[in-house]
């Protein structure tokens, strides 16, 4: 009897080893997913979005036109806070920079690979919120700076499944909305999913 | 009988035994093979230099692996358009000598031929190790050799599979499929022997990895009944598979358009050149090995007899495919085609093919002499020629090929560049390594068999009475 | 386990032996050899291994598993290569025929391992050494009372050694 | 190098490459295995958009003629240079040359900041220092008076900085500078204004019924190929009223290739063929001279006769009597009454003005030997390397007291100077150049100096300002300010007119003009039973173009020989001499001698051997330096009575060496072993009036039901399915005609007519630019040949055959199979351009492992180079051989065989990937061009117009013989051109089905002579 306990054993790990694989497979497991970067100025999102009321494109400027988001110059940034809150530690770090007319090193949080096309103006466009792929950003840093801050963090594995599935399953336009924080008006819960190409050398090229 | 004591000097001229009914005259009973075979596991010092020697290569072609990866694989000789160079000829030469052994332990069982007995185990060694040499090249070969996995089916989340319809996927298939089951196909067959051992092992350490080896076998009837039919039927899974795997090999040649590839005679033409290579290779190791190991009364002149008749056979098949091959180039009047096989016989790669015409075609000629045929000295040589001829057949294949294709703007040349070549010494050093383990770690012939075909003790009645219809089977 | 454990120096006498075994139904017998003999085969005459049954299912599983996978992997992502349809059963056959002969033996050596019992790494009653070498051997199990007759027989017909296992 | 900030987002910097990331994350494959920086702008410039592109309209300085170009400006990057098709003079073609400025610019071995010489060596200095001591110097000459013995010798451009740098040296009491061009025709010119009054009359081939060429390769190199190009090629395609081509010298250059008919005749005798035509000599004479048979010039002469007005005769003659040659043949214009037909003396082109002539810089040169040359200024000419020997330029320029070069690059001359300014490349500085008479096109920067450099007409500002006289007059920031100030409508014209390609107008300083005029120093013709043809490389020209590596990698159009020196012999002679290809050959004449490995040619005279210009640089950077020989070694001291440098009649001794090198060609076999790759017919054929030629259309016979149909089958589905798809497969995806991606409506497609292809090979540059390939001939990027012992040779890669130009032209000749008995002119090229064909149904597909190229639903080949693991199976099924592999780590700046070292890499194409170690690459049909003109259409919220972009190949052509779009729209010009009379597909009897449809070439016969299609 001890005999066939040990046998059954066998199946077993057989299906553990099956079940690991795949979860290996489908989950971000071997993503960057969740990765997370000191930067060189703690910034912080959600005053700009919150407090302020900032559009992303204030400082995206590209994000609708281009394949490049773009990022907020450092003239930008000093455009306001030459007077607000002008006297806070990391402010005056950004003011260093525009003292020495340099732009700011920020750590590259979402990054896909350069074998990767990936056109941010279409997916704007196309009416994908932001959050729909970078989560609670307009949240980053609600609790300031100073006390227990939290970085950007990639929240979604951005691997080709992840991309994939949205093109051939289509984006959902109330999804997004909810995920922006936005109402869901029964007109975007009427909309049926966007979906897209998903040919390789749509990304591939 | 007292005159089989010792081994027996079979004349020159023996009389010529039908390959079916190869006995082992010199050998008297069970113990007998049981001390012989066991004897052969002591180690020597000359087993130690050979291993050492093999290692050493072995590290050469690891080396530089490591070397190429570094770099990329412009270190090798490659010449575009030759995209294809010495690591696929070295993969299909050791694929085609892993061919023989199968053959020899499952088509032959089929065929009840009695001088498979005491070479088979030998041979599939050989085979299996051979197998794991070719399954490396294709690796070596690509270039992102990390990468590799993508061409096996595993669920992923790029939710891409690879190509089924891609011959080298079938290659993946067939080598993987091939290799798994001529291992398992080794190892069924090495149970009841590994009981042998391990019952005549002393040392309690060994003799605890034996018995875990042997998997408790105890030569019960049930186990033997079980055994004999399992047995039955990997042989048949084999046959068939012997057949397939070097037909997938020469796919990868066949199904593509190039002149010289595309032809439906490659899966027959490759299979009789894997089994003529084999056989060849089972020479080279068995031999020797007959030799050190003082195995002439289980290996007799009959046995290498028999095994000649087989190499004469298919040298003859091989033979009249190439023929063949200029034939249809001719008949096809595809200009490119025929420019192609004249360029390879009478243009820049006229000295490979003659080379090959030579050691495949002419040589094995010889062994319409039966005088030759039981001259073990000849034998070895000639083995060691149709090897070199074997491994001149690919470089044939696939290097005039590429290099005169449709577009003659991009006709082209290829060299061998220091790396192929260390690869093509580290491909030998892997495979003796092995081998060489093998033969000091394990029976390399089938004990249990054996026995099979000896005479088995009797109270009354005939002494020695081979019971022939039986010879070599099971049931 | 116990029983009677006889060893037999000539494959003539241990057939005999098994013979008479049969007849005297003492209790199930166990009949060891270095090889297979087709005179032990006829004397236990045994049923057909079930081993086939293994194999027939294996390569049947086989082979639909390996058409499955490439048909449903090259329609679930479809591709054109060379103007060839997305499955084209035809090459797929090959994998198909693969897998059958992969799945098909590896069921077949699981059969018979099943069939036989191994691995198995405890040991056995009724075993000797040297089963595996020159001599024959024949297990009786039995009680204690059946035990002498089946001593006696096995003596009768010329046991090398005979020997109680308790 | 300066990271200068302001130049925004460094994309370059991040964008790592495919091969890196494979390798750190094998598993993975995306994540970010090495956290990038992620660079903003420190001011955002207005009108800039990062990561969009924009095109500065400016004008290229590679030749005089000055094409108006585009710059493709990425975050602050030039990244492609493409031609202007708002400019007169070349409507948006380029030629090889202009396309490499990029590479010019971000050439890594440029002077990084101003230098000064300390003992032997120049040492890096500040701006300040270099002028403290030059306006020291100065000084000192002025003080001595010996300004007057001044030299500044300027490579020679047109507009407004020539005559701003006179006035300039006139206010130092210096001379005028000399403006010279090695490769310029002097001759020529000096004929023309003879003859027509005018330096460079615009050439109407339109109007052309025959063009006699006496040795003008007017469609390489030869005035000014892009436009003589495009206009030739237009004549050319009105196929049966198209003028044909008599080429006549001893060597057949490419221009030669691209004639109906070839008169070999010897070197020096064009005089008496021109006699003959004019009629003061006889036929029988010419013959003698030329040593070619008498029919051949009656021939000749009747057919001058018959084409009247249309006859258009040029001249490109070099050698004593090189002007009155070209005297002689515009004779014959005049006589056929063709001026104003086809020779357009009224449509002049301003390129030449003010050109110096070799005579005028060799007076220079003995004036410095004498000593008496207190001060040398040279910028941009480079006469160290573009002088023969015996004119004795480095002993003399050694002897100068102070010499001063502007040069960006370390190149011969420079090396020899005690001071280098450094100046800007044309794509860093403002100017303008003049186009034809009477217009201007204005030159702008397009990024910041790439080093520590300044624009030499700055440094003139800023020199004359630290002199008190002259500081009044130059009160102004720099030279733009001084432009716009002086610019006609000042600010708001100048804005305006840089938004034009060309305006009218003239230089802001009138440039100071010369007669090309010298007494005659004739060259000795010399001993030796070889003539020796020198002539100008098309791609490296005398040698400005070797230190880019682009243009040592495109082979040369001619012989297919890139990044070596050859000398051309005809087979005849090989055979004579026992001449095997790549054996040593050694040429000596009266002035030097050369050796380098032998190219058995049959466009060459049995009694002469070639060798171009270009090669033997003993500096110019690792790209140029110790490859080749140097040509000039061969040409001995002396001009024509204009000047110029008497290259053509020199005789020489060639000797044979035993030992050989292998030639670093990209040909296979120069013959098509009737395959039917270029095929031709002749007009007749074309007209219906005799049958269809050799590859009429069966060159393998097969079913009548497999025949491929002419163009392209459409729509799409039915070759990305194929004949034996099975149409019941339940979700055909994206190949499904409903599908919502709509990409299965789109057939991109591609036609090359032969017609017009001339093989000048820009096209390749092209391609090089557009999709990052890397050139692997540089010394440095050898393989091993021992574990310690690396090819160090030039090419020894592509002698490997491994380049990796997705697009070749393959050239291919026909007749003359016997040619090494005896000579015979009569043999046909052609010339195709081969890249993927993009097959529906492609071989190279279904047997990739793991679906790394498969077919795309708008009819593109797709090569997936992240997904590929590099079995080469694909190529090895391509019967086209259009694939290419990359054996090293070509953009892994790590490896030794990095194709682009800092800076280089700044010029790389973003939205493309640089391909790693280790995968398969091919022609894409410019996917990324498509993909965003697919965006620009959706951002717009429209579909694509047809025609409304095109590939970076079709866009340089300056024949437009490659037209590409969507063959499924019959609204795009493509559609029309697949079902031309005279469309094949290659091999299309392997039933591929390509997307590339070919046009046949179209022969020209001689009237009299058999068709010889």
């Amino acid at each position: 009897m001890t005999v066939k306990k040990k046998w059954t054993v066998i199946p077993g790990f057989l299906a553990l080893a099956a079940a690991a694989t795949l979860l290996s497979a489908y989950s971000g497991a071997s993503s960057s997913q969740g990765l997370r970067v000191e930067q060189p100025v703690k910034f912080v999102h959600a005053p700009h979005v919150q407090k302020a009321g900032m559009n992303c494109l204030y400082c995206h400027s590209a994000a609708n036109k281009s394949p490049d988001p773009g990022n907020a110059s450092v003239a930008t940034c000093m455009g306001c806070h030459t007077l607000v809150k002008a006297q806070s530690a990391e402010i005056k770090k950004v003011a260093a920079y525009a003292q020495k007319n340099q732009p700011i090193p920020w750590n590259r949080v979402h990054k896909v690979p350069d074998y990767v096309q990936f056109p941010h103006f279409r997916h704007v466009n196309a009416g994908v919120t932001c959050q729909s792929c970078h989560g609670q950003i307009q949240n980053q840093g609600a609790q300031g700076p100073d006390t227990n801050y939290v970085p950007v963090q990639q929240v979604n594995s951005l691997n080709m499944g992840w991309c994939i599935n949205c093109h051939v399953q289509g984006y959902k336009p109330a999804e997004g909305a909810r995920l922006a924080g936005e109402k869901v008006t029964p007109e975007l819960e009427a909309m049926p999913p966007k979906k897209a190409r998903y040919d390789c050398a749509v990304c591939h090229y | 009988m007292a005159s089989v004591a010792h081994p027996v000097r079979e004349g020159i001229r023996g009389p010529n035994i039908a390959s079916a009914d190869v006995q082992l005259p010199a050998v008297r009973d069970y113990e007998q093979v049981d001390r012989d075979i066991i004897a052969t596991l002591g180690f020597t010092k000359k087993w130690f230099l050979g291993l050492s020697v093999a290692v050493l290569a072995m590290l050469i072609g690891a080396s530089s692996w490591i070397y190429q990866i570094y770099w990329g694989l412009g270190q090798a000789g490659y010449e575009p358009p030759v995209m294809w160079g010495n690591y696929i000829i070295t993969f299909v030469f050791w694929v085609g000598i892993g061919h023989a052994g199968t053959l020899i332990s499952a088509i032959l069982y089929l065929f009840r031929a009695g001088f498979r007995t005491s070479i088979y185990r030998a041979a599939e060694a050989m085979t299996v190790f051979a197998v794991m040499t070719a399954g490396l090249f294709p690796i070596i070969h690509i270039g992102r050799p990390w990468k590799f996995f993508w061409l096996i089916p595993y669920p992923n989340w790029r939710l891409l599979w690879p190509n089924f319809k891609s011959p080298l996927v079938w290659d993946v298939f067939a080598i993987s499929t091939y290799l798994t089951i001529s291992t398992t196909f080794l190892f069924i067959g090495l149970i009841p022997d590994i009981a042998v051992l391990r019952d005549k092992e002393t040392n309690p350490m060994r003799k605890r990895i034996l018995s875990i080896l042997s998997l408790g076998w105890r030569n019960s009837d049930r186990e033997w009944r079980h055994f004999a039919k399992a047995y039955l039927f990997l042989a048949a899974f084999s046959t068939p598979l012997v057949l397939s795997v070097h037909s997938v090999v020469s796919f990868d040649f066949a199904m593509a358009l190039t002149p010289g590839w595309h032809a439906s005679i490659f899966p027959p033409y490759f299979v009789a050149g894997a089994i003529f290579s084999g056989f060849a290779m089972v020479w080279t190791i068995a031999i020797p090995m007959r030799k050190w190991f003082k195995l002439e009364h289980y290996i007799t002149l009959n046995h290498l007899d028999a095994t000649a008749k087989v190499v004469l056979f298919t040298s003859l098949v091989v033979g009249s495919a190439y023929l063949i091959e200029f034939f249809i180039a001719w008949y096809s009047s595809v200009r490119a085609e025929q420019e192609f096989f004249w360029n390879r016989v009478f243009g820049q790669w006229w000295w490979a093919a003659w080379t090959l015409l030579l050691c495949n075609m002419a040589m094995p000629m010889s062994l319409w002499s039966q005088k030759l045929r039981r001259n073990p000295t000849w034998l070895f040589i000639l083995s060691l020629f149709i090897n070199l001829g074997m491994w001149f057949e690919r470089f044939v294949i696939v290097v005039p090929s590429l290099s005169h294709e449709f577009e003659p703007w991009q006709w082209g040349h290829y060299t061998v560049s220091w790396v192929d070549m260390s690869f093509l010494v580290g491909s030998f050093g892997w495979f003796f390594m092995w081998f060489l383990l093998f033969v000091k770690q394990l029976p390399v012939m089938a004990i249990a068999e054996l026995k099979e075909i000896v005479a088995p003790r009797m109270k009354h009645g005939h002494g020695h009475g081979h019971d022939h219809h039986h010879a070599g089977g099971h049931e | 386990m116990r029983g009677v454990t006889g060893a037999f120096h000539e494959l003539d006498t241990t057939v005999a032996a098994i013979e008479d075994l049969k007849k005297k139904r003492l209790g199930d017998v166990t009949v060891y050899s270095p090889t297979i003999r087709h005179e032990l085969d006829h004397a236990i005459d045994a049923p057909v291994s079930v081993v086939r049954r293994f194999t027939l299912v294996g390569g049947l599983l086989g082979v639909s598993f390996g058409y499955w996978i490439a048909i449903w992997s090259s329609n679930y992502w479809p591709l054109v290569v060379g103007g060839k349809a997305f499955a084209s059963w035809i090459p797929y056959t090959i994998i198909g025929f693969e897998v059958m002969v992969l799945v098909g033996a590896l069921s077949t050596v699981a059969g018979m391992f099943i069939n036989s019992r191994i691995p198995r790494l405890t040991t056995t009653t009724g075993y000797d050494a040297r089963f595996s070498g020159g001599y024959f051997g024949i297990f009786i199990a039995c009680d204690a009372a059946k035990a002498d007759q089946a001593e006696a027989l096995l003596r009768q017909h010329g046991a090398a050694e005979v020997r109680r296992e308790a | 190098m300066t990271t200068e900030a302001g130049t925004g987002v460094k994309r370059r910097e991040f964008l790592k490459i495919l091969g890196a990331t494979g390798a750190t994350t094998a598993v993975v494959g995306c994540s970010s295995e090495k956290v990038g920086k992620l660079i903003p702008y420190v001011t955002s410039p207005d009108n800039t958009v990062p990561g969009v592109s924009q095109y500065y309209a400016t004008s290229c300085r590679e030749c005089a003629a000055a094409c108006g170009v585009l710059a493709e400006v990425r975050d602050g990057r030039p990244i492609k240079l493409e031609g202007n098709p708002e400019h007169p003079l070349n409507r948006g073609a380029i030629c090889a040359t202009g396309l490499a400025g990029i590479q010019g610019l971000y050439n890594p071995d440029r002077y990084r900041s101003p230098m000064v010489r300390e003992g032997n060596a120049l040492k890096p200095t500040t701006w300040d220092k270099a002028y403290e001591l030059l306006a020291q110097k100065l000084g000192e000459v002025k003080s001595k008076g010996q300004a007057g013995n001044v030299v500044f010798v300027n490579q020679h451009e047109t507009g407004t900085f020539p005559g701003f740098l006179d006035q300039w040296l006139k206010e130092q009491g210096m001379p005028a500078h000399l403006s010279v061009d090695s490769t310029a025709p002097i001759a020529t010119i000096a004929a023309n204004q003879k003859a027509y009054g005018t330096a460079w009359p615009a050439l109407n081939f339109s109007a052309a019924k025959l063009v006699v060429s006496f040795g003008a390769d007017f469609l390489d190199g030869w005035g000014h190929s892009v436009p003589q190009q495009l206009d030739w090629a237009d004549a050319r395609s009105k196929l049966d009223v198209a003028p044909r081509l008599i080429y006549i010298g001893a060597r057949r250059s490419l221009t030669g290739l691209n004639a109906d008919q070839w008169i070999a005749a010897k070197a020096g005798s064009e005089m008496a063929i021109c006699a003959a035509l004019a009629g003061t000599g006889s036929a029988a004479a010419a013959a003698e001279a030329a040593n070619v048979p008498v029919a051949t010039i009656e021939a000749l002469v009747k057919a001058v006769a018959d084409a009247g007005n249309g006859i258009m005769a040029l001249c490109g003659v070099t050698g004593n009597d090189a002007v009155e040659c070209g005297v002689m043949v515009a004779e014959i214009n005049k006589k056929g009454g063709a001026v104003g037909t086809t020779i357009n003396t009224a449509k002049a082109h301003g390129s030449y003005t003010g050109l110096a002539s070799y005579a005028d810089l060799a007076a220079a040169v003995k004036n410095m030997d004498a000593g008496t040359v207190p001060l040398a200024f040279v910028r941009g000419a480079n006469p160290a390397h573009t002088m023969p020997k015996s004119a004795g330029f480095a002993a003399a320029f050694a002897k100068v007291a102070f010499k001063v070069s502007f040069s960006s690059m370390p190149d011969e001359t420079a090396q020899m100077a005690d001071l280098v300014l450094p100046d800007n490349h044309w794509l860093e500085s403002w100017g303008d150049a003049v186009g034809e008479n009477g217009q201007i096109s204005l030159q702008q920067p397009t990024l910041d100096p790439v080093f520590d450099t300044r624009s030499t007409s700055d440094v003139l500002i800023d020199l004359a300002k630290k002199d008190q006289a002259l500081a009044a007059k130059y009160n102004v920031a720099d030279f733009r300010t001084w432009y716009i100030s002086k610019f006609p409508g000042g600010a708001s014209g100048f804005a305006t007119a840089l938004t034009k390609a060309s305006v009218a107008g003239a230089p802001l300083v009138a440039t100071t003009t010369r007669t090309l005029a010298a007494t005659a120093t004739p060259v000795a013709e010399g001993a030796g039973d070889f003539f020796v043809q020198v002539y100008p490389s098309p791609t490296l020209g005398d040698g400005a173009g070797a230190n880019k590596p682009w243009l040592q990698e495109l082979p040369d159009p001619v012989t297919k020989i890139a990044w070596q020196s050859w000398i051309e012999v005809h087979p005849s002679t090989a055979k004579k001499l026992g001449i095997k290809e790549g054996a040593h050959l050694t040429i000596e004449t009266a002035a030097g001698k050369v050796t380098a490995p032998a190219y058995i040619y049959m466009g060459v005279r049995a009694d002469t051997v070639g060798i171009a210009l270009g090669q033997g640089h003993t500096a110019y950077g690792r790209f140029a330096q110790n490859i080749g020989v140097n040509a000039y070694d061969l040409v001995s001291h002396g001009w024509d009575s204009a000047g110029g440098l008497a290259i053509g009649s020199v005789k020489g001794k060639v000797t044979v060496s035993a030992d050989s090198s292998p030639l670093v060609t990209t040909e296979g076999s120069a013959r098509q072993h009737g395959r039917g790759i270029a095929q031709a017919m002749t007009l007749a054929a074309l007209l219906g009036q005799e049958a269809e030629d050799e590859h009429g259309h069966h060159n393998i016979p097969g079913l009548p039901s497999q025949d491929f149909r002419t163009g392209l089958k459409a729509p799409i589905a039915a070759d990305a399915q194929g004949e034996y798809a099975n149409p019941l497969a339940k979700d055909k995806g994206m190949y499904d005609a409903g599908h919502s991606s709509k990409m299965e409506s789109r057939r991109w497609a591609m036609t090359i007519d032969l017609a017009r292809c001339t093989g000048c090979s820009a096209c390749v540059t092209a391609c090089y630019s557009e999709n990052n390939i890397p050139t692997v001939g540089a010394p440095y990027q050898g393989r091993a040949l021992s574990p310690v012992t690396w090819d160090e040779r030039p090419g020894a890669n592509i002698i490997k055959g491994r380049e990796m130009a997705w697009l070749r032209i393959e050239r291919y000749y026909e007749g003359n199979e016997n040619t090494e008995n005896e000579f015979s002119p009569d043999f046909e090229t052609r010339f195709v351009a081969m890249m993927c064909q993009h097959c529906g149904n492609a071989p190279c597909e279904p047997v990739c492992p793991v679906y790394a190229t498969y077919h795309s639903p708008d009819g593109l080949n797709v090569q997936v180079y992240n997904r590929c693991v590099g079995t080469r199976y694909c190529s090895n099924n391509c019967p086209y051989k259009v694939r290419y592999f990359n054996w090293f780590g070509y953009g892994e700046p790590e490896r030794r065989q990095y194709a682009w070292p800092e800076p280089m890499h700044w010029g790389l194409n973003p939205d493309v990937t640089v391909r790693g170690k280790g995968v398969m690459e091919k022609c894409s049909f410019c996917v990324q061009r498509i993909r965003e003109a697919e965006h620009r259409a959706r951002a717009e919220d429209r579909d694509l117009n047809p025609d409304e972009f095109t590939v970076a190949c079709a866009q340089a052509c300056a024949s437009r013989a490659i037209i590409f779009g969507d063959a499924a729209d019959e609204n795009w010009t493509v559609s029309k051109l697949a079902y031309d009379r005279r469309a094949y597909h290659v091999f299309e009897e392997l039933n591929a089905y390509t997307a590339v449809v070919y046009l046949k070439k179209v022969n020209y016969p001689a009237p009299a002579a058999p068709a010889t299609a």
